[in-house]
């Protein structure tokens, strides 16, 4: 992989480039791992209100050091602030935000998604050793637009964008966009279609590197 | 940035379909968005699909959209009016159609659209002639009924307090059923008795936080008339 | 009906015999008519906690003259006070209060009750006009008991204790204890028992008056 | 008068039987009951199934519970502990039964049971393993799992606020699962921050009415830590 001709981008680099695509007024939830990056990524002066499954709208930055508020935490257990405008519910009221299609946009981390866009991302196998599930399933089903930021390929190398799901699915068919350390991918009704690419990437390279079929946009 | 204020009435009805299904708060003469209600009269809306509680409260507002025959179909739990005949007028003239729903289940059927929960089994109604045609199960020995989620088009709601992000509260019993219908329309339209700046609700007292809420009309209007 | 040797309750009276039989810290509705006049008999120093299907908890008395409150109605539109303690929710948490079995009694009116406590208090034909049902039919089946208060005999005399109802039912099988202007009755797997009279009255009397077999208690 | 103080966590734990099911709120280290769940170490109750987001949180609370082999199952969304593997542990030596359940899931069952809902379709889960077993049926062309109530026969819930009627508030993300919990048990006991006179919490600002709420026992707790 030395001869390559272009840069990965960096976790917060996926971040950031999920941040630059979020319209100003949506509802974002957002999953743990490289997602919770995104929140400190939106463009300033660009009011995006993110939602938190533990019952907070409005979740501002990380708290400065010192002014920690132990009563308020995210989804994924860290400490954080609320905005003015921000407010408070219960977990039922939480989850008809979610279940209700009123959350617009849910960036989640995956395992796999294949071209359909069915996304696994809560277990490894069928017989996990106490499986674990959270809100995974629900944001899947319910947020409007679901996207997952995810790297390209696992570790050794295998893809991660693919024909089928090995691993459990977390729900069929709900992934509508992926961002990627090499590229950013449509899920469309014609499969894999890819948006754009870092720097240096290839069609080539990046197909060999993807599971199934790459698709160029169609003309407008 | 996000302001969900609009300046006039008719700002805030713009793009409500013909033969919209809308959903009213209010019960009795209390939380009642009169002025909205009474804004679709300047409108050439027709054929609409009104749930509400009741028929509308005196002569103003949903009394007045019957009136005119806007309304082809009312789902409601109790259809009468204080003081005026004109829906009894329009349902025995065979003018207007009457879906009659338990209060219980009317509230439970919003919540559910809100909700994201297509259809829900609940006691009520179980046994009488307003389960008749419905699906019944028996759950614990007890017959249920399957009743289905009630999606609006549009909701017309009054809150007592709102800021530009859109989060509500209301005034004593004027909450009732305003926060269920604001959850379960795809346009959620508010007028408000106050605004206030971002932030000066307490984010505790919020009871319809502004995911839930697409335009706000400032229009004081003062204390309920009956 | 002259030569009757008892006295018939009030509408009030009605209204006080059964607030005599609430037991402090219970969570109740009350009904519109008679029911509603239950609240200002409740024995002082009492503590029962009224609710209305609108969304209160803890009413209070009703208002002085020139001190009404505008947002303040129960469900009969009537205007009302709140108590120190009180609460307000929406329709939908009202709702889960009755259909979930949190309030312990509701006190309802009724065209007629049978022996099996059938309930017929909505509609007085299959084909009414513009037929209204309200709170009716989700009281009936939520509450934990419903008592009903009204006049033992229709206006010209026939009995509202019935074998089986003629009016469209509320709900089969929910009523517990009736509260007429005669008698307390108890409907249990027996059918109509007898709990008491109001002075004078007979046994026989009460039977001529009741629509189905009137049983003595059994002994306990 | 109604008091539903009582003076000791021992007091507040009576009657709560052998085999409970008990419904416990707090979601992280926040909003966690955990001077009641401990209450329940003193006790000799066994065979508990307990209903919680997490497996607990940290080494207090339910962690203890379970690693003192009072609980025989779980149900659950999430069943970790952060910095224990108590609940792993114990999974794996086949010694406690887990039903895993979609975190949205979980709520809106507990909610239906409050609600006197006892099933529901919820697109959660559908076309996953988790749906195995489970009713599936279309509704607008997508598939809905049938879900049932959960029942407990004892809640244990924090709140920040309580008046003796049972009124109470809760903070920021404390709320969490406390009132859909206190409102689907049979018998629902509750840990105070703080006493308030029975007047004293404004009435729209209650989150649970005292309808829900049987006994309150008042310990200040302090700031959840981690």
């Amino acid at each position: 992989m030395t001869d390559r001709t272009w840069t990965p981008r960096t976790r917060t680099e996926i971040a950031a480039r999920v941040a630059e695509d979020i319209p100003e007024g949506w509802y974002v939830n957002l999953g743990i791992g490289v997602p919770t990056l995104v929140a400190d990524r939106v463009p300033e002066g660009r009011e995006v209100i993110f939602h938190a499954e533990n019952g907070i709208l409005g979740i501002g930055p990380a708290p400065e050091p010192g002014a920690l508020d132990r009563w308020l935490i995210n989804a994924g257990k860290q400490h954080v602030t609320l905005l003015p405008g921000g407010a408070y519910f219960h977990h039922a009221d939480s989850f008809s935000m979610i279940r209700g299609r009123h959350i617009d946009l849910c960036v989640l981390g995956a395992y796999e998604v294949s071209r359909d866009g069915d996304l696994a991302n809560w277990a490894r196998s069928e017989t996990d050793t106490a499986p674990a599930v959270g809100g995974a399933m629900d944001l899947a089903i319910g947020a409007r637009q679901v996207w997952v930021a995810m790297e390209h390929v696992t570790r050794d190398g295998r893809p991660r964008l693919v024909e089928r799901c090995g691993y459990p699915l977390t729900s069929p068919a709900c992934v509508r966009r992926i961002y990627t350390d090499l590229a950013v991918i449509d899920v469309t009704s014609r499969g894999f279609e890819l948006r754009d690419m870092v720097e240096g990437m290839t069609f080539e390279a990046l197909q060999a590197r993807t599971g199934a079929p790459l698709l160029l946009p169609q003309p407008a | 940035m996000i302001n969900k204020f609009v300046p006039t009435i008719a700002a805030a009805l713009e793009g409500v379909p013909q033969a919209a299904t809308l959903l009213l708060g209010g019960f009795g003469a209390v939380g009642q968005a009169n002025l909205l209600i009474e804004g679709l009269l300047e409108t050439d809306l027709r054929d609409l699909t009104v749930v509400a509680n009741n028929a509308g409260y005196g002569g103003v507002g949903l009394a007045r959209l019957l009136k005119e025959g806007r309304v082809r179909k009312l789902i409601c739990s109790y259809p009468r009016i204080a003081g005026s005949t004109v829906f009894e007028d329009l349902y025995r003239a065979g003018r207007i159609e009457l879906e009659l729903t338990p209060q219980g289940t009317l509230a439970e059927r919003m919540r559910a659209a809100g909700a994201g929960i297509p259809a829900f089994y609940t006691p009520t109604g179980a046994g009488t002639q307003l389960a008749r045609g419905k699906e019944v199960c028996d759950f614990g020995g007890r017959p249920h009924v399957l009743e289905t989620a009630l999606h609006g088009d549009v909701a017309l709601v009054e809150s007592w307090e709102a800021d530009r992000w859109g989060n509500l509260t209301y005034r004593k019993a004027g909450r009732n059923f305003n926060p269920v219908c604001a959850a379960a329309a795809r346009l959620t339209i508010v007028q408000t008795q106050h605004r206030r700046e971002l932030g000066e609700i307490d984010p505790e007292v919020i009871v319809t936080p502004g995911i839930f809420v697409d335009r706000i009309v400032h229009v004081p209007y003062g204390d309920p008339q009956d």
